[in-house]
Protein backbone atom coordinates (compact mmCIF):
# COMPACT_ATOMS: atom_id res chain seq x y z
CA UNK A 1 0.00 0.00 0.00
CA UNK A 2 0.85 3.80 -0.33
CA UNK A 3 -0.09 6.98 0.02
CA UNK A 4 1.45 7.89 -3.93
CA UNK A 5 -0.48 7.61 -7.06
CA UNK A 6 0.30 4.89 -9.71
CA UNK A 7 0.11 4.03 -13.56
CA UNK A 8 -1.57 1.62 -14.74
CA UNK A 9 -0.17 1.57 -17.82
CA UNK A 10 3.47 1.56 -16.68
CA UNK A 11 2.27 -1.30 -13.70
CA UNK A 12 1.31 -3.48 -16.40
CA UNK A 13 4.48 -3.24 -18.29
CA UNK A 14 6.31 -3.71 -15.73
CA UNK A 15 4.50 -6.69 -14.51
CA UNK A 16 5.01 -8.33 -18.46
CA UNK A 17 8.37 -8.37 -18.06
CA UNK A 18 8.64 -11.10 -15.82
CA UNK A 19 5.23 -12.98 -17.55
CA UNK A 20 6.54 -14.00 -20.65
CA UNK A 21 4.93 -16.94 -20.92
CA UNK A 22 1.35 -15.37 -19.95
CA UNK A 23 -1.21 -14.71 -22.82
CA UNK A 24 -3.76 -13.13 -20.49
CA UNK A 25 -3.46 -10.17 -18.44
CA UNK A 26 -6.36 -8.83 -16.66
CA UNK A 27 -6.45 -5.26 -14.68
CA UNK A 28 -8.68 -4.17 -12.35
CA UNK A 29 -8.69 -0.27 -11.71
CA UNK A 30 -11.09 1.52 -8.97
CA UNK A 31 -11.35 4.81 -8.92
CA UNK A 32 -12.61 8.09 -6.71
CA UNK A 33 -16.31 8.72 -8.34
CA UNK A 34 -17.64 12.01 -8.37
CA UNK A 35 -20.87 10.84 -6.13
CA UNK A 36 -21.37 9.32 -2.99
CA UNK A 37 -21.65 5.49 -4.07
CA UNK A 38 -25.12 5.27 -1.72
CA UNK A 39 -26.10 3.94 1.49
CA UNK A 40 -25.78 0.28 2.72
CA UNK A 41 -29.05 0.54 3.29
CA UNK A 42 -29.97 0.82 -0.48
CA UNK A 43 -31.00 4.36 -0.41
CA UNK A 44 -29.92 6.26 -2.89
CA UNK A 45 -27.88 9.55 -2.26
CA UNK A 46 -25.99 11.63 -4.89
CA UNK A 47 -24.03 13.83 -2.74
CA UNK A 48 -20.99 15.38 -4.97
CA UNK A 49 -17.56 14.42 -3.55
CA UNK A 50 -15.14 16.40 -2.79
CA UNK A 51 -12.80 13.99 -1.53
CA UNK A 52 -12.63 10.47 0.04
CA UNK A 53 -9.73 9.99 2.82
CA UNK A 54 -8.95 5.90 2.56
CA UNK A 55 -7.50 5.26 6.72
CA UNK A 56 -5.96 1.89 6.99
CA UNK A 57 -4.31 -0.16 9.69
CA UNK A 58 -0.48 0.06 8.40
CA UNK A 59 0.56 -3.84 9.64
CA UNK A 60 -1.96 -5.76 9.33
CA UNK A 61 -2.72 -4.41 5.71
CA UNK A 62 0.64 -5.96 4.14
CA UNK A 63 -0.42 -8.90 6.08
CA UNK A 64 -3.25 -9.35 4.35
CA UNK A 65 -2.48 -8.19 0.56
CA UNK A 66 0.32 -10.78 1.15
CA UNK A 67 -1.89 -13.50 2.32
CA UNK A 68 -4.75 -12.76 -0.11
CA UNK A 69 -1.70 -12.87 -2.74
CA UNK A 70 -0.72 -16.06 -1.50
CA UNK A 71 -4.06 -17.67 -1.71
CA UNK A 72 -4.76 -16.30 -5.16
CA UNK A 73 -1.98 -17.95 -6.15
CA UNK A 74 -2.61 -21.16 -4.79
CA UNK A 75 -5.84 -21.41 -6.71
CA UNK A 76 -5.09 -20.63 -9.98
CA UNK A 77 -2.05 -20.30 -12.37
CA UNK A 78 -0.47 -17.07 -12.14
CA UNK A 79 2.76 -16.18 -13.21
CA UNK A 80 2.52 -12.81 -11.94
CA UNK A 81 -0.07 -10.61 -9.88
CA UNK A 82 0.15 -7.36 -8.36
CA UNK A 83 -2.10 -5.43 -5.97
CA UNK A 84 -1.71 -1.83 -5.09
CA UNK A 85 -3.83 0.20 -2.68
CA UNK A 86 -3.37 3.57 -1.98
CA UNK A 87 -3.89 5.33 1.45
CA UNK A 88 -4.88 9.21 2.22
CA UNK A 89 -6.99 12.23 0.86
CA UNK A 90 -8.01 11.24 -2.60
CA UNK A 91 -9.94 13.67 -5.43
CA UNK A 92 -12.46 12.17 -7.45
CA UNK A 93 -10.72 10.37 -10.55
CA UNK A 94 -7.82 9.64 -8.56
CA UNK A 95 -6.64 6.21 -8.26
CA UNK A 96 -7.50 3.63 -5.56
CA UNK A 97 -6.66 0.34 -6.27
CA UNK A 98 -5.24 -1.76 -9.06
CA UNK A 99 -5.17 -5.41 -9.13
CA UNK A 100 -3.34 -7.01 -11.80
CA UNK A 101 -3.42 -10.79 -13.05
CA UNK A 102 -1.43 -12.41 -15.64
CA UNK A 103 -1.99 -16.19 -16.53
CA UNK A 104 -1.62 -18.57 -19.30
CA UNK A 105 -5.41 -19.13 -19.39
CA UNK A 106 -7.90 -15.93 -19.71
CA UNK A 107 -10.83 -17.42 -17.07
CA UNK A 108 -7.86 -17.53 -14.63
CA UNK A 109 -6.61 -14.24 -14.25
CA UNK A 110 -10.13 -12.92 -14.62
CA UNK A 111 -11.01 -14.87 -11.99
CA UNK A 112 -8.45 -14.29 -10.02
CA UNK A 113 -8.56 -10.67 -10.48
CA UNK A 114 -12.04 -10.56 -9.50
CA UNK A 115 -10.87 -12.77 -6.26
CA UNK A 116 -8.07 -10.46 -5.37
CA UNK A 117 -11.01 -7.16 -5.48
CA UNK A 118 -13.35 -9.59 -3.31
CA UNK A 119 -11.11 -9.98 -0.33
CA UNK A 120 -9.77 -6.73 -0.51
CA UNK A 121 -13.07 -5.35 -0.23
CA UNK A 122 -14.37 -7.47 2.88
CA UNK A 123 -10.80 -8.41 4.11
CA UNK A 124 -8.06 -5.76 3.92
CA UNK A 125 -8.34 -3.32 6.60
CA UNK A 126 -8.67 -0.22 4.83
CA UNK A 127 -11.66 2.39 5.42
CA UNK A 128 -13.58 4.88 3.92
CA UNK A 129 -14.69 8.38 4.49
CA UNK A 130 -16.32 10.49 1.95
CA UNK A 131 -16.33 14.24 2.20
CA UNK A 132 -19.09 16.57 0.66
CA UNK A 133 -20.85 19.33 1.06
CA UNK A 134 -22.72 17.63 4.29
CA UNK A 135 -19.42 16.78 5.84
CA UNK A 136 -17.73 13.67 6.42
CA UNK A 137 -19.66 10.23 6.03
CA UNK A 138 -18.06 6.48 6.86
CA UNK A 139 -18.87 4.70 3.99
CA UNK A 140 -20.55 1.41 5.20
CA UNK A 141 -19.92 -1.76 3.85
CA UNK A 142 -22.24 -3.80 1.41
CA UNK A 143 -24.13 -7.21 2.00
CA UNK A 144 -23.32 -7.47 -1.84
CA UNK A 145 -19.94 -7.75 -1.22
CA UNK A 146 -19.60 -9.84 2.13
CA UNK A 147 -22.15 -11.87 -0.87
CA UNK A 148 -19.37 -11.51 -4.10
CA UNK A 149 -16.58 -12.29 -1.43
CA UNK A 150 -18.95 -16.31 -0.23
CA UNK A 151 -18.69 -17.01 -3.77
CA UNK A 152 -14.73 -17.96 -2.96
CA UNK A 153 -15.21 -19.77 0.21
CA UNK A 154 -17.11 -22.54 -1.68
CA UNK A 155 -14.45 -25.34 -2.52
CA UNK A 156 -12.80 -24.22 -6.16
CA UNK A 157 -10.60 -26.24 -7.50
CA UNK A 158 -10.22 -24.70 -10.51
CA UNK A 159 -11.87 -21.82 -12.92
CA UNK A 160 -13.73 -24.88 -14.55
CA UNK A 161 -15.41 -26.40 -12.47
CA UNK A 162 -16.35 -23.27 -10.49
CA UNK A 163 -17.81 -21.89 -14.00
CA UNK A 164 -19.75 -24.96 -14.39
CA UNK A 165 -22.18 -24.48 -12.03
CA UNK A 166 -22.71 -21.07 -13.41
CA UNK B 1 -2.40 -5.05 26.11
CA UNK B 2 -2.27 -2.65 23.34
CA UNK B 3 -5.54 -1.91 21.60
CA UNK B 4 -5.70 0.49 18.52
CA UNK B 5 -8.85 2.00 17.12
CA UNK B 6 -10.02 2.30 13.68
CA UNK B 7 -12.27 4.76 11.36
CA UNK B 8 -15.80 5.65 13.07
CA UNK B 9 -14.63 3.54 15.98
CA UNK B 10 -11.40 5.48 16.98
CA UNK B 11 -13.87 8.94 16.39
CA UNK B 12 -16.21 7.45 18.78
CA UNK B 13 -13.44 6.76 21.34
CA UNK B 14 -11.98 9.63 20.75
CA UNK B 15 -8.04 8.58 20.32
CA UNK B 16 -5.84 5.76 18.85
CA UNK B 17 -5.31 4.02 20.78
CA UNK B 18 -4.29 2.86 24.23
CA UNK B 19 -2.18 0.85 26.36
CA UNK B 20 -4.32 -1.00 29.14
CA UNK B 21 -4.53 -4.40 31.66
CA UNK B 22 -7.84 -5.41 31.69
CA UNK B 23 -8.59 -7.85 34.75
CA UNK B 24 -6.99 -11.21 34.91
CA UNK B 25 -10.28 -12.76 34.17
CA UNK B 26 -10.74 -10.98 30.36
CA UNK B 27 -9.07 -13.55 29.10
CA UNK B 28 -11.61 -13.75 25.36
CA UNK B 29 -11.94 -11.23 22.82
CA UNK B 30 -15.59 -10.99 23.87
CA UNK B 31 -15.02 -10.33 27.42
CA UNK B 32 -12.54 -7.17 26.14
CA UNK B 33 -14.93 -6.11 24.36
CA UNK B 34 -17.92 -5.80 27.62
CA UNK B 35 -15.35 -4.30 29.80
CA UNK B 36 -14.40 -1.71 27.09
CA UNK B 37 -18.13 -1.21 26.81
CA UNK B 38 -18.44 -0.96 30.66
CA UNK B 39 -15.80 2.01 30.80
CA UNK B 40 -19.37 3.95 29.60
CA UNK B 41 -18.97 7.37 27.64
CA UNK B 42 -17.05 6.86 24.07
CA UNK B 43 -16.27 3.25 24.20
CA UNK B 44 -20.20 2.34 25.25
CA UNK B 45 -21.18 4.63 22.18
CA UNK B 46 -18.14 2.81 19.93
CA UNK B 47 -19.17 -0.32 21.15
CA UNK B 48 -23.17 0.05 21.31
CA UNK B 49 -23.86 -2.52 18.36
CA UNK B 50 -20.92 -5.08 18.34
CA UNK B 51 -22.65 -6.85 14.63
CA UNK B 52 -20.61 -3.70 13.41
CA UNK B 53 -17.57 -4.21 15.40
CA UNK B 54 -14.70 -6.52 14.27
CA UNK B 55 -11.78 -7.53 16.13
CA UNK B 56 -7.81 -8.35 14.66
CA UNK B 57 -5.59 -10.02 17.70
CA UNK B 58 -2.02 -9.12 16.55
CA UNK B 59 -3.33 -8.59 12.72
CA UNK B 60 -4.98 -11.41 12.66
CA UNK B 61 -9.15 -11.67 12.48
CA UNK B 62 -9.91 -12.76 15.74
CA UNK B 63 -14.09 -14.11 16.78
CA UNK B 64 -15.47 -13.37 20.02
CA UNK B 65 -13.82 -16.62 21.35
CA UNK B 66 -10.64 -16.00 20.41
CA UNK B 67 -7.88 -15.47 23.64
CA UNK B 68 -6.61 -12.15 24.66
CA UNK B 69 -2.78 -12.04 26.19
CA UNK B 70 -0.96 -9.08 27.92
CA UNK B 71 1.06 -8.15 25.38
CA UNK B 72 -1.56 -8.80 22.78
CA UNK B 73 -2.30 -5.85 20.12
CA UNK B 74 -6.19 -5.48 19.54
CA UNK B 75 -7.43 -4.24 17.24
CA UNK B 76 -11.20 -2.45 16.58
CA UNK B 77 -12.28 -1.30 13.64
CA UNK B 78 -16.01 -1.63 11.69
CA UNK B 79 -16.36 -3.52 8.44
CA UNK B 80 -13.69 -2.98 5.96
CA UNK B 81 -14.99 -0.80 3.03
CA UNK B 82 -11.52 -1.13 0.95
CA UNK B 83 -10.89 -1.70 -2.73
CA UNK C 1 -9.00 -3.05 -35.45
CA UNK C 2 -6.13 -1.64 -36.88
CA UNK C 3 -2.08 -3.53 -37.63
CA UNK C 4 -0.78 -1.13 -35.33
CA UNK C 5 0.63 -1.73 -31.66
CA UNK C 6 -1.76 0.11 -28.87
CA UNK C 7 -0.78 1.08 -25.38
CA UNK C 8 -2.67 0.20 -22.36
CA UNK C 9 -2.04 2.32 -19.88
CA UNK C 10 -2.69 5.80 -22.87
CA UNK C 11 -6.26 3.78 -23.85
CA UNK C 12 -7.28 3.60 -20.19
CA UNK C 13 -6.57 7.54 -19.55
CA UNK C 14 -8.54 8.53 -22.94
CA UNK C 15 -11.34 6.41 -21.91
CA UNK C 16 -11.30 7.96 -18.13
CA UNK C 17 -11.75 10.88 -19.50
CA UNK C 18 -15.29 9.96 -20.30
CA UNK C 19 -16.62 8.04 -17.41
CA UNK C 20 -16.23 10.06 -14.70
CA UNK C 21 -19.15 8.61 -13.12
CA UNK C 22 -17.50 5.23 -12.89
CA UNK C 23 -15.28 3.89 -10.24
CA UNK C 24 -14.68 0.39 -11.45
CA UNK C 25 -12.09 -0.26 -14.28
CA UNK C 26 -11.37 -3.49 -15.81
CA UNK C 27 -9.40 -4.24 -18.89
CA UNK C 28 -8.20 -7.77 -20.35
CA UNK C 29 -4.81 -7.30 -22.45
CA UNK C 30 -4.20 -10.56 -24.71
CA UNK C 31 -0.76 -11.08 -26.29
CA UNK C 32 1.48 -13.19 -28.01
CA UNK C 33 2.67 -15.86 -26.15
CA UNK C 34 6.28 -17.41 -26.27
CA UNK C 35 4.89 -20.91 -26.97
CA UNK C 36 2.44 -22.54 -29.00
CA UNK C 37 -1.29 -22.58 -27.26
CA UNK C 38 -1.52 -26.40 -27.45
CA UNK C 39 -3.90 -28.24 -30.11
CA UNK C 40 -7.97 -28.25 -30.22
CA UNK C 41 -7.60 -31.75 -28.88
CA UNK C 42 -5.88 -31.34 -25.66
CA UNK C 43 -2.11 -32.51 -26.76
CA UNK C 44 0.25 -30.62 -25.45
CA UNK C 45 2.48 -28.76 -27.32
CA UNK C 46 5.54 -26.88 -26.59
CA UNK C 47 6.72 -25.56 -30.03
CA UNK C 48 8.12 -22.14 -29.13
CA UNK C 49 6.97 -19.52 -31.45
CA UNK C 50 8.30 -17.18 -34.00
CA UNK C 51 5.31 -15.11 -34.84
CA UNK C 52 1.52 -15.40 -34.97
CA UNK C 53 -0.23 -13.88 -37.78
CA UNK C 54 -3.68 -13.00 -37.53
CA UNK C 55 -6.14 -13.02 -40.45
CA UNK C 56 -9.58 -10.95 -40.31
CA UNK C 57 -11.94 -10.42 -42.47
CA UNK C 58 -12.11 -6.34 -42.46
CA UNK C 59 -15.80 -5.46 -43.55
CA UNK C 60 -17.23 -8.23 -41.37
CA UNK C 61 -14.88 -7.87 -38.41
CA UNK C 62 -15.98 -4.22 -38.19
CA UNK C 63 -19.41 -4.98 -37.76
CA UNK C 64 -18.80 -7.91 -35.43
CA UNK C 65 -16.88 -5.68 -32.98
CA UNK C 66 -19.79 -3.18 -32.95
CA UNK C 67 -22.26 -5.74 -32.57
CA UNK C 68 -20.51 -7.14 -29.59
CA UNK C 69 -19.96 -3.81 -28.21
CA UNK C 70 -24.28 -2.66 -28.44
CA UNK C 71 -24.75 -6.37 -27.14
CA UNK C 72 -22.33 -5.62 -23.98
CA UNK C 73 -23.77 -2.14 -23.59
CA UNK C 74 -27.30 -3.33 -23.28
CA UNK C 75 -26.91 -6.38 -20.82
CA UNK C 76 -24.57 -3.93 -17.91
CA UNK C 77 -24.23 -0.59 -16.55
CA UNK C 78 -21.16 0.78 -18.77
CA UNK C 79 -20.37 4.37 -18.79
CA UNK C 80 -17.34 3.27 -21.59
CA UNK C 81 -16.04 0.16 -23.20
CA UNK C 82 -13.15 -0.20 -25.71
CA UNK C 83 -12.34 -3.02 -27.96
CA UNK C 84 -8.92 -2.88 -30.10
CA UNK C 85 -8.06 -5.96 -32.04
CA UNK C 86 -5.11 -6.19 -34.07
CA UNK C 87 -4.15 -7.90 -37.03
CA UNK C 88 -1.27 -8.78 -39.24
CA UNK C 89 2.21 -10.60 -38.20
CA UNK C 90 2.56 -10.34 -34.39
CA UNK C 91 5.90 -11.39 -32.15
CA UNK C 92 5.64 -12.97 -29.23
CA UNK C 93 4.86 -10.82 -26.22
CA UNK C 94 3.51 -7.87 -28.97
CA UNK C 95 -0.53 -6.87 -28.21
CA UNK C 96 -3.22 -8.86 -29.63
CA UNK C 97 -6.27 -7.74 -28.01
CA UNK C 98 -7.55 -4.60 -25.88
CA UNK C 99 -10.80 -5.05 -24.33
CA UNK C 100 -11.60 -2.10 -21.37
CA UNK C 101 -14.73 -1.20 -19.29
CA UNK C 102 -15.87 1.01 -16.87
CA UNK C 103 -18.79 0.70 -14.78
CA UNK C 104 -19.87 2.46 -11.32
CA UNK C 105 -20.17 -1.78 -10.31
CA UNK C 106 -17.46 -3.72 -10.50
CA UNK C 107 -18.76 -6.36 -11.15
CA UNK C 108 -20.57 -5.16 -14.48
CA UNK C 109 -17.24 -4.31 -15.16
CA UNK C 110 -15.69 -7.65 -14.67
CA UNK C 111 -18.63 -9.18 -16.57
CA UNK C 112 -18.64 -7.56 -19.23
CA UNK C 113 -15.15 -7.56 -20.09
CA UNK C 114 -15.32 -11.04 -19.66
CA UNK C 115 -18.31 -11.35 -21.75
CA UNK C 116 -16.78 -9.40 -24.44
CA UNK C 117 -13.41 -11.14 -24.69
CA UNK C 118 -15.53 -14.56 -24.97
CA UNK C 119 -17.59 -13.29 -27.56
CA UNK C 120 -14.48 -11.98 -29.57
CA UNK C 121 -13.04 -15.28 -29.51
CA UNK C 122 -15.99 -16.97 -30.54
CA UNK C 123 -17.74 -14.73 -32.96
CA UNK C 124 -15.37 -12.50 -34.06
CA UNK C 125 -13.63 -13.08 -37.87
CA UNK C 126 -9.97 -13.62 -36.79
CA UNK C 127 -7.48 -16.27 -37.38
CA UNK C 128 -4.67 -17.31 -36.08
CA UNK C 129 -1.58 -18.59 -37.39
CA UNK C 130 1.59 -19.64 -35.51
CA UNK C 131 4.85 -19.94 -36.74
CA UNK C 132 7.56 -22.23 -35.36
CA UNK C 133 10.69 -23.35 -36.63
CA UNK C 134 7.90 -26.52 -37.72
CA UNK C 135 6.07 -23.91 -40.10
CA UNK C 136 3.05 -21.96 -40.16
CA UNK C 137 0.28 -24.24 -38.10
CA UNK C 138 -3.79 -22.33 -38.00
CA UNK C 139 -4.47 -22.39 -34.28
CA UNK C 140 -7.81 -24.81 -34.11
CA UNK C 141 -10.90 -23.03 -32.09
CA UNK C 142 -11.12 -24.78 -28.37
CA UNK C 143 -14.05 -26.40 -27.29
CA UNK C 144 -13.37 -24.36 -23.79
CA UNK C 145 -13.61 -21.04 -25.86
CA UNK C 146 -17.43 -22.38 -27.03
CA UNK C 147 -18.47 -23.64 -23.70
CA UNK C 148 -16.90 -19.92 -22.01
CA UNK C 149 -19.39 -18.01 -24.53
CA UNK C 150 -21.96 -20.62 -24.09
CA UNK C 151 -22.73 -19.11 -20.25
CA UNK C 152 -23.61 -15.67 -21.78
CA UNK C 153 -26.47 -17.17 -23.70
CA UNK C 154 -28.67 -18.10 -20.52
CA UNK C 155 -30.89 -15.52 -20.15
CA UNK C 156 -28.41 -12.98 -17.55
CA UNK C 157 -30.58 -10.17 -16.81
CA UNK C 158 -27.71 -8.75 -14.75
CA UNK C 159 -24.70 -9.45 -12.79
CA UNK C 160 -25.96 -10.36 -9.49
CA UNK C 161 -28.85 -13.01 -10.95
CA UNK C 162 -26.08 -14.26 -13.04
CA UNK C 163 -23.48 -15.00 -9.89
CA UNK C 164 -26.57 -16.11 -7.52
CA UNK C 165 -26.56 -19.25 -9.43
CA UNK C 166 -22.64 -19.72 -9.13
CA UNK D 1 -22.35 -13.88 -56.45
CA UNK D 2 -18.76 -13.12 -54.65
CA UNK D 3 -17.13 -15.79 -53.03
CA UNK D 4 -14.53 -14.91 -50.39
CA UNK D 5 -12.22 -17.45 -48.54
CA UNK D 6 -10.02 -17.11 -45.14
CA UNK D 7 -7.36 -19.08 -43.26
CA UNK D 8 -7.01 -22.61 -44.21
CA UNK D 9 -9.80 -22.80 -46.24
CA UNK D 10 -8.57 -19.75 -48.45
CA UNK D 11 -5.05 -21.79 -48.73
CA UNK D 12 -6.96 -25.23 -49.57
CA UNK D 13 -9.09 -23.32 -52.16
CA UNK D 14 -6.19 -21.83 -53.45
CA UNK D 15 -7.10 -18.08 -54.08
CA UNK D 16 -8.83 -15.30 -51.60
CA UNK D 17 -12.03 -15.00 -53.62
CA UNK D 18 -13.95 -14.94 -56.56
CA UNK D 19 -17.09 -14.05 -58.67
CA UNK D 20 -18.99 -17.12 -59.62
CA UNK D 21 -22.75 -18.02 -61.03
CA UNK D 22 -23.83 -21.04 -58.98
CA UNK D 23 -27.29 -22.37 -61.40
CA UNK D 24 -30.57 -21.49 -60.33
CA UNK D 25 -30.86 -23.76 -58.21
CA UNK D 26 -28.22 -23.21 -55.76
CA UNK D 27 -30.64 -21.26 -53.48
CA UNK D 28 -29.30 -21.90 -50.07
CA UNK D 29 -26.14 -21.74 -48.08
CA UNK D 30 -26.07 -25.61 -48.05
CA UNK D 31 -26.39 -25.56 -51.44
CA UNK D 32 -23.66 -23.61 -52.46
CA UNK D 33 -21.15 -25.82 -50.29
CA UNK D 34 -22.72 -28.67 -51.92
CA UNK D 35 -22.22 -27.29 -55.56
CA UNK D 36 -18.51 -26.01 -54.73
CA UNK D 37 -17.39 -28.93 -53.22
CA UNK D 38 -18.82 -30.50 -56.49
CA UNK D 39 -16.04 -28.51 -57.93
CA UNK D 40 -12.90 -31.25 -56.83
CA UNK D 41 -9.69 -30.33 -56.02
CA UNK D 42 -9.28 -27.73 -54.10
CA UNK D 43 -12.76 -26.94 -53.44
CA UNK D 44 -13.45 -30.80 -51.99
CA UNK D 45 -10.36 -30.65 -50.07
CA UNK D 46 -11.70 -26.91 -48.09
CA UNK D 47 -15.03 -28.39 -47.38
CA UNK D 48 -14.73 -32.43 -46.85
CA UNK D 49 -15.53 -31.65 -43.41
CA UNK D 50 -18.46 -29.30 -43.12
CA UNK D 51 -18.22 -29.18 -39.51
CA UNK D 52 -15.16 -27.17 -39.48
CA UNK D 53 -16.45 -24.49 -42.20
CA UNK D 54 -18.38 -21.59 -40.88
CA UNK D 55 -20.50 -19.23 -43.26
CA UNK D 56 -21.60 -15.53 -43.60
CA UNK D 57 -23.64 -14.09 -46.16
CA UNK D 58 -23.21 -10.22 -46.63
CA UNK D 59 -20.77 -10.15 -43.41
CA UNK D 60 -23.54 -11.92 -41.11
CA UNK D 61 -23.19 -15.70 -40.11
CA UNK D 62 -25.64 -17.67 -41.95
CA UNK D 63 -26.70 -21.56 -41.47
CA UNK D 64 -27.03 -23.92 -43.96
CA UNK D 65 -31.24 -22.67 -45.09
CA UNK D 66 -29.79 -19.47 -45.15
CA UNK D 67 -30.48 -18.10 -48.65
CA UNK D 68 -28.22 -16.98 -50.92
CA UNK D 69 -28.72 -14.87 -54.13
CA UNK D 70 -27.13 -13.38 -57.02
CA UNK D 71 -25.11 -10.11 -55.79
CA UNK D 72 -24.50 -11.58 -52.49
CA UNK D 73 -20.87 -11.40 -50.70
CA UNK D 74 -20.69 -15.48 -48.71
CA UNK D 75 -17.36 -15.79 -46.67
CA UNK D 76 -16.50 -19.18 -46.10
CA UNK D 77 -13.87 -19.60 -43.50
CA UNK D 78 -13.24 -21.81 -40.32
CA UNK D 79 -13.45 -21.04 -36.51
CA UNK D 80 -12.47 -18.34 -35.37
CA UNK D 81 -9.68 -17.79 -33.06
CA UNK D 82 -9.17 -14.43 -32.58
CA UNK D 83 -9.00 -12.65 -28.99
Amino acid sequence: MQAEDFDVGAEIAALRQGATGSGAFVTFTGIVREYSSGRADGATSDKQLTAMTLEHYPGMTARTLEAIEVEARSRWPLDACLIVHRYGRLEPGANIVLVITASPHRLAAFEAAEFLVDWLKTKAPFWKLEESGAGGHWVEAKAIDDKAADRWTVAAPGPAQHRKAG
Amino acid sequence: MKLVYFAWLRERVGIPGESVTPPADVTTVGALLQWLKARGGGYAEALKDLSVVRVAVNQEYAGPDAPVRPGDEVALFPPVTGG
